[in-house]
């Protein structure tokens, strides 16, 4: 049973990230969120005995893919509206 | 409204598209598949000269997806730094980084360095390999750069697109010798399986390095007054 | 690969080649132009001549080979296939020394004799063509061909005369494609055959053989200008001289009734045709066309205009004479296709000159031509002489012909229209003629060219003579075999089967 | 031999990728030129060697499906081969003048054009689900490479515009392979379509098909998925926008097109069937009509893409449970659709780029007086023209009167009002152009004359789709092979 | 019922909430995090579909690795093209111009010829 919850909990974790990814106040804590997804994911694929993807996901997904988009966003979240649907703000 | 309506419209679709996939996960979970594609792998792991299956699946029985997918990555790479300007290295805000990043990376360079070559040796036997020691090194050179290395090499010239290819080149070569040797596409001599793997992985690793810092590097640098221009 | 399978290919490739060579050739090269003009011209008269010797004598060319799985393409040189050939051969050669004068010193004649070549060239494919397959293929060739030739001169006018040209040929296309694909649905690959393929049908397709043969008369009567799908002859008008003359005489509406004969006689049969009740609907929009055209032309105030509608009234006689389905009236259907071209060219040519020379488009303009243009009055008198019907000329013998087809098939209305249609063409033809040889000239003329003391240029002068010369003789010596009512009567004792 | 050919037809392009990728403009033209001499033979070669003997397997790395990778290389993937082969050799000449050799950034066309090369003989030859997937990435990539190549605004909107709809396309039909694979074990196509035949429970499988179509119709840019596809297509160079429309789009078509025949009895559906048809046939008019609105021609030529591309979709409707006959049939008019129309946009695109170079604009209504001037492009122009409208005697009449054939076989009449209409309608649109080249009341007298070579390539290409027309029966016998021995051979 | 199947479904949920967002939001560099969520929901999918039905299968965990590569391509370009387009254009979307007046062009479109 715990080891249900375990799993559980992870899926509720990685949802709830990804819904936060989406939908975050601006973009910059946005692709923060998307480095934690990609950790959570880590995770979940030692859960699923993939110890490969689990590495590949922590390097690349987590680390490579979230350093490329921190440093887009520092540079064009310049102008984004602070809402929080990410939609461009009209003239 | 027709923003509404987009919202309730694409709601919709998600929904339909939830639900059909939960039904058809559901009703493929339900049943068993016709052919033990993993007990054929482990038939066959002795032959291919490692012993991690993933590795083994990746570099010998679906070698050929991976050469492409390398291929994949050299496309990015070019059409990145096709786009780039060659100004875009010189990043004044990088070069007066703070104190505490650069020293940061004095420590953590060497230790991903390390990590890099230690997930490439594991590779064969154990979890790891080009894609992980390729991505770690490439975090090692982000590093590198966000402490205002300027890393030379990374310029467009010459350099770098030797850098991009090698790995590239180099599988693609080992696939040609097999099949000048009389057999096929890269199908690699029993004996000299795992050599060749070895060594296909440690270019591999280079080169996804360099292709992965060479994007990073390609995007371009805004300038100050740029984001009035088009601003809202 | 013998000579009977290569005669037909070499005579089509005369015109394509002289076609392409043409595109390739600079600009200014006129007299290299003309030069390959004239010899693809002579040459491929001198082909179809051979043709015409060898089936006379009773030998078969032709050439087949699969083109798209269950559909072959066909040439076959028959009896019919040479009566059409025989006339746009020799048409090619004076349309072609026409042009030449025509278009002296005007722009993009590189462009123009090149499309014209392909426009003959299409041509000769109908008259080859050995199934419905291949014949749509070179009818729309023929479409695409002549637009070209319709907005030569690139105006306003032109362009949007050309629109509604490819409008109403693409669709009447579109539709003809619609006909041929259900009919190789219902039965396969259809080769034209004497008799036709229907002659003992199954019950259940007599419904869609009509239904079929309704597209089919509708597709091919875009092109044959029957009423009311005539639309687009009238304002093609806009186009140069030779290319009206071609049109009208030979290309486009003629491979529209060639299409319609070959249908009836050679995918129907007469019989069937005529069992399934499709000759009578086919013969009274033939009449209702043959006097609408003619009621129209008399409202006509441009010379080009009446003409054209004239042609719609002329081209429904050959259909007219098809529904007769009797020997005497089917044969004078067929001979109109070569008189009505031989007068209806002599008519543009003259048209042409008078435009070309005096710069006269008006008939009201025309008064006193006749003593400034001797030349050209006679031969367009000659050819509106036979329009009407007069004796010993070439119309009279396609009406004679086709009054006593009717007598014996006893359809005696077709006689009520015929007497009808020769005076309506005489009260719009005898007008034009008082104006040209006893009207007096009131004004100077518009645009008058001089060419010494010749009254227009030789190139201008002596084709309509000699097509004027062809139809005075087509009267003349009607019952020798070469002519082309001897040349019709083989035709039906051979291929006929009446 | 058989062996060398393979290899040679698999290493080359991605060599010459590498090799081009080391140098500059000029000695990468110089390279390519020998490398397309080789593609071109290797071919050739193939193509007859198919033809003689029939298909066969090709297990990559000597491990047999479904543990390692097969090619299949059977008759209509050699054909597809020859196609890419021809039309990627008159795209690289035309690009090698045409681009301008001074500019920094067109080096790296070649290298992209190899790639895509490259992707396009891996979906052709593909018979493993993931390996299409690599493929397709590939070609997606490379094509959004060339489109953003040199980089302006508008490019780089077009190209962004056009990598997510090929990202989503591409995961769409990755997330149907992963429910095949966990239905079937197995990543072999024709392994699954064996499997299927012994009967057992596939009720979670159609999902993923409709997926996988999803995916690739978004790819393949059917109406109304197809909005990326004319700023792509319309702001790229001439030789690129050759590539693509002659060759990209057509990739994506053929693995739906194959999954279908094989799968397609068993997991299909009628209504997907003719749902599919019936976008199709809204493509048809729908593209027709904005290539007839639009007042830039190479916008022009890019709607026309969309509108032939709908005709493809036929194929579905019409192969949905009928006899052998028919769908045979069917299979030939969809071939033949392809090839008639990648030669003739091709031939197309490259004509128009001429055009473009000679009157320094991509407007219409430029056009007027360059019918004297530059005849022999208008005339290639033209005779694709012809293709697109399906006159005989082109390629496109051949696919257009088999169409007719199937559609009147299984008596779905409907689709005669697509294909008549829809023939009518790029009638429409050609004579447009020709139409505003045809004007006379311009007074311009200065257009620039491209070089002869320039326009020779387009003229081959438009010739190529003409005679297809006639040619018809020799071309199809040996795409026949494909169908008659098609599976597990 | 395995863990295995409950990650399958869990992807399933990411696929379905990407879809969502990479429809509907006009951001390019959110369409971006939205696509790469769909990649790992369908990554997900076929490691725990396979592996519910036979147990731990280093086939899908290879494939997933080549796909993970793939998308990491596919972002870095898209995050060049992307940054590229924002310093020419000064947009962060690709919103129709025909929509919302055309910005005033930038000093570089001033500069630089079109494009063709």
């Amino acid at each position: 049973m715990t080891e249900w919850s375990l799993d559980i909990l992870l899926v509720i974790a990685l949802l709830v990230t990804a819904t936060s990814v989406l939908w975050s106040r601006d973009l910059f804590r946005g692709v923060v969120f998307f480095i934690a997804f990609g950790l959570l994911m880590a995770l979940a694929w030692v859960r699923l005995r993939a110890p490969d993807v689990a590495l590949a996901e922590a390097a690349i997904g987590a680390g490579l893919t979230g350093v490329l988009l921190l440093d887009a966003a520092r540079h064009l979240s310049n102008d984004e509206s602070q809402g929080e649907d990410g939609k461009e703000k009209k003239p | 409204m027709t923003r509404v309506l987009a919202i309730l419209t694409v709601t919709a679709v998600c929904f339909a598209f939830l639900s059909g996939l939960v039904y058809s996960i559901w009703q493929i979970g339900a049943t068993t598949t016709p052919v033990d594609l993993p007990a054929l792998l482990a038939g066959n792991l002795d032959d291919s000269g490692v012993e991690n299956p993933v590795t083994a699946v990746l570099l010998n029985f679906r070698s050929y997806d991976t050469l492409l997918e390398i291929g994949v990555l050299v496309i990015a790479g070019i059409a990145g730094i096709s786009v780039a300007k060659t100004s875009s290295l010189e990043d004044p805000e990088l070069r007066t980084s703070d104190e505490l990043l650069y020293a940061l990376q004095r420590w953590l360079v060497p230790l991903t360095l390390l990590l890099a070559g230690y997930l490439l040796w594991a590779g064969s036997d154990r979890p790891g390999g080009a894609f992980q020691a390729g991505a770690v090194l490439a975090a090692s050179g982000v590093l590198m750069r966000l402490g205002g290395i300027p890393m030379d090499f990374l310029r467009p010239g010459l350099m770098l697109r030797l850098g991009l290819s090698l790995g590239f080149s180099v599988f693609l070569l080992v696939a040609v010798a097999s099949a000048l040797s009389g057999s096929r596409f890269l199908a690699y001599p029993p004996e000299m399986a795992r050599t060749l793997i070895v060594a296909i992985e440690t270019v591999l690793t280079l080169s996804i390095a360099m292709v992965l810092l060479a994007l990073f590097v390609s995007a371009p640098i805004n300038n100050a007054e740029e984001p009035e221009e088009g601003g809202s | 690969m013998t000579a009977t399978a290569l005669l037909p290919v070499f005579a089509l490739m005369t015109s394509l080649t002289a076609a392409v060579i043409i595109f390739a050739l600079p600009e200014q090269k006129h007299r290299l132009r003309t030069f390959v003009n004239l010899t693809a011209a002579i040459l491929k008269l001198l082909l179809v001549g051979l043709m015409i010797r060898g089936v006379f004598q009773g030998k078969a060319y032709g050439i087949a080979f699969p083109m798209i799985p269950g559909v072959e393409f066909v040439l076959r040189a028959d009896a019919l296939a040479m009566l059409f050939a025989g006339l746009s051969a020799a048409l090619w050669l004076l349309t072609t020394v026409y042009s030449v004068g025509y278009l002296e010193n005007s722009p993009n004649r590189s462009r123009f004799f090149g499309f014209f070549s392909l426009c003959v060239a299409s041509t000769l494919g109908i008259a080859l063509a050995g199934n419905l397959f291949t014949f749509f293929l070179f009818y729309e060739m023929l479409t695409l061909s002549t637009y070209p030739l319709v907005v030569h001169r690139g105006t306003e006018q032109a362009l949007r005369a050309g629109r509604t040209y490819i409008i109403y040929t693409l669709a009447g296309g579109a539709v003809l494609l619609f006909g041929i694909a259900s009919l190789h649905v219902l039965s396969g690959d259809l080769p034209f055959r004497p008799g036709g393929h229907f002659a003992d049908m199954a019950p259940d397709l007599q419904m869609p053989l009509t239904i079929v043969f309704v597209v089919l008369i509708a597709g091919l009567g875009v092109k044959a200008a029957i009423v009311p799908l005539h639309g687009w002859l009238p304002v093609a008008m806009v186009a140069p001289a030779p290319v009206s003359a071609l049109l009208h005489a030979v290309a486009v509406v003629k491979a529209g009734a060639f299409g319609i004969v070959r249908v009836v006689f050679e995918i129907y049969g007469l019989e069937t045709a005529g069992a399934l009740g499709l000759l009578s609907g086919l013969a009274a929009i033939a009449a209702f066309t043959i006097l609408y055209g003619s009621v129209m032309a008399l409202y006509q105030s441009d010379l080009k205009r009446r003409l054209a509608f004239s042609t719609v009234s002329q081209v429904s006689y050959i259909i007219l004479g098809l529904c007769l389905a009797g020997p005497v009236g089917v044969a004078g259907g067929l001979v109109h296709l070569v008189h009505q071209g031989v007068m209806k060219i002599t008519l543009f040519f003259c048209a042409g000159n008078y435009a070309e020379t005096l710069g006269l488009h008006r008939i009201d303009e025309l008064d006193g031509a006749g003593r400034r243009m001797p030349g050209t009055s006679v031969a367009f008198t000659l050819a509106a002489f036979g329009m009407i019907g007069t004796p010993p000329l070439a119309g009279f013998i396609t009406k004679w012909t086709m009054g006593t087809g009717a007598l014996a098939a006893g359809m005696d209305w077709v006689i009520a229209v015929l007497v009808v249609s020769s005076l309506l063409n005489a009260a719009y033809f005898l007008p034009v003629l008082r104006r040209i040889w006893f009207g007096e000239q009131k004004d100077p003329w518009r645009e008058e060219r001089q060419w010494g003391r010749s009254e227009t240029s030789a190139w201008l002068l002596w084709p309509p003579l000699v097509t004027a010369g062809f139809l005075l003789l087509a009267g003349l010596l009607a019952s020798a075999p070469f002519s082309p009512l001897g040349w019709v009567e083989l035709i039906i004792t051979r291929e006929v089967n009446l | 031999m058989t062996l060398w050919l393979m290899a040679g037809l698999l290493f080359t392009p991605l060599a010459w990728a590498v090799l081009t990728l080391l140098t500059g403009f000029r000695r990468g033209r110089a390279i390519t030129w020998l490398g397309i001499v080789i593609q071109v033979l290797v071919s050739l070669a193939l193509w007859a060697v198919v033809a003689a003997e029939g298909g066969f397997q090709y297990p990559l790395g000597g491990w047999q499906a479904p543990l390692g990778i097969e090619l299949r290389m059977d008759g209509l993937a050699v054909t597809f081969v020859l196609l890419t082969a021809l039309v990627a050799a008159a795209s690289g000449l035309h690009a090698g003048f045409y681009l301008d050799p001074d500019k920094d950034w067109h080096r790296y066309f070649w290298p992209l054009f190899w790639f895509l090369w490259a992707g396009l003989n891996v979906v052709w030859l593909g018979n493993d689900l993931f390996n299409l997937y690599v493929g397709l990435e590939l070609i997606s990539l490379a094509a959004v490479g060339l489109v953003a190549l040199g980089g302006q605004s508008e490019a780089l909107r077009a190209a962004i515009r056009y990598l997510m709809a090929a990202l989503l396309g591409s995961l769409a039909y990755l997330l149907g392979v992963a429910l095949f694979y966990g239905q079937f074990g197995s990543l072999s196509l024709s392994g699954i379509a064996s499997a299927l035949n012994q009967d057992i429970a596939v009720e979670g499988s159609g999902f993923a098909l409709i997926l996988m179509f999803f995916g690739l119709a978004l790819k393949t840019a059917l109406f109304p998925m197809h909005r990326w596809l004319p700023p792509a297509h319309g702001i790229a160079r001439s030789p690129v926008s050759a590539l693509l429309s002659a060759l990209v789009v057509k990739g994506s078509f053929y693995i739906a097109a194959r999954l279908w025949l094989e799968l397609g009895a068993t997991l299909g559906s009628l209504a997907l069937a003719q749902l599919l048809g019936v976008l199709g046939g809204m493509a048809v008019f729908w593209g027709g009509w904005q290539a007839f609105r639009h007042s830039k021609l190479k916008q022009v030529v890019a709607y026309s893409s969309v509108a032939q591309i709908g005709y493809l979709f036929l194929l579905f409707p019409l192969t949905w449970n009928t006899t052998e006959a028919v769908i045979i049939q069917a299979q030939q008019a969809m071939t033949l659709q392809v090839i008639s129309h990648a030669l003739a946009k091709a031939a197309m695109f490259l004509s128009a780029g001429n055009l473009i170079l000679s009157v320094g604009s991509n407007r219409l209504n430029a056009l007027a007086g360059v019918s004297h001037f530059l005849p022999f492009s208008l005339f290639s122009f033209g005779l694709a023209g012809v293709s697109l409208m399906g006159l005989p005697p082109t390629g496109g009449f051949a696919a257009k009167w088999l169409f007719l054939q199937a559609s009147l076989a299984t008596g779905q009449w409907w689709w005669l009002v697509v294909l008549l209409g829809g023939g009518l309608l790029s009638a429409a649109y050609v004579f447009r152009v020709y139409r505003a080249s045809f004007v006379e009341d311009s007074d311009i007298d200065h257009f620039f004359h491209p070089s002869r070579r320039l326009e020779i390539i387009p003229m081959i290409l438009a010739l190529l789709s003409l005679g297809l027309g006639l040619m018809a029966e020799p071309v199809l016998s040996v795409m026949a092979l494909a169908f008659a021995n098609g599976e597990g051979t | 019922m395995t863990p295995f199947l409950l990650y399958a479904l869990a992807g399933a949920a990411l696929c379905s909430i990407g879809l969502f967002g990479f429809i509907l939001i006009s951001h390019l560099l959110r369409k971006l995090l939205a696509f790469n969520l769909m990649g790992s929901g369908v990554f997900l999918v076929m490691v725990g579909l396979a592996q519910h039905r036979s147990g731990p299968d280093p086939v899908p965990q290879a494939l997933v690795l080549t796909g993970i590569v793939v998308a990491i391509a596919a972002t870095a370009l898209a995050v060049v093209l992307i940054r590229r387009y924002y310093h020419l254009s000064g947009k962060t979307s690709l919103e129709d111009p025909a929509q919302n007046p055309p910005p005033a062009p930038g000093p570089r479109q001033a500069r630089e010829a079109p494009h063709e």
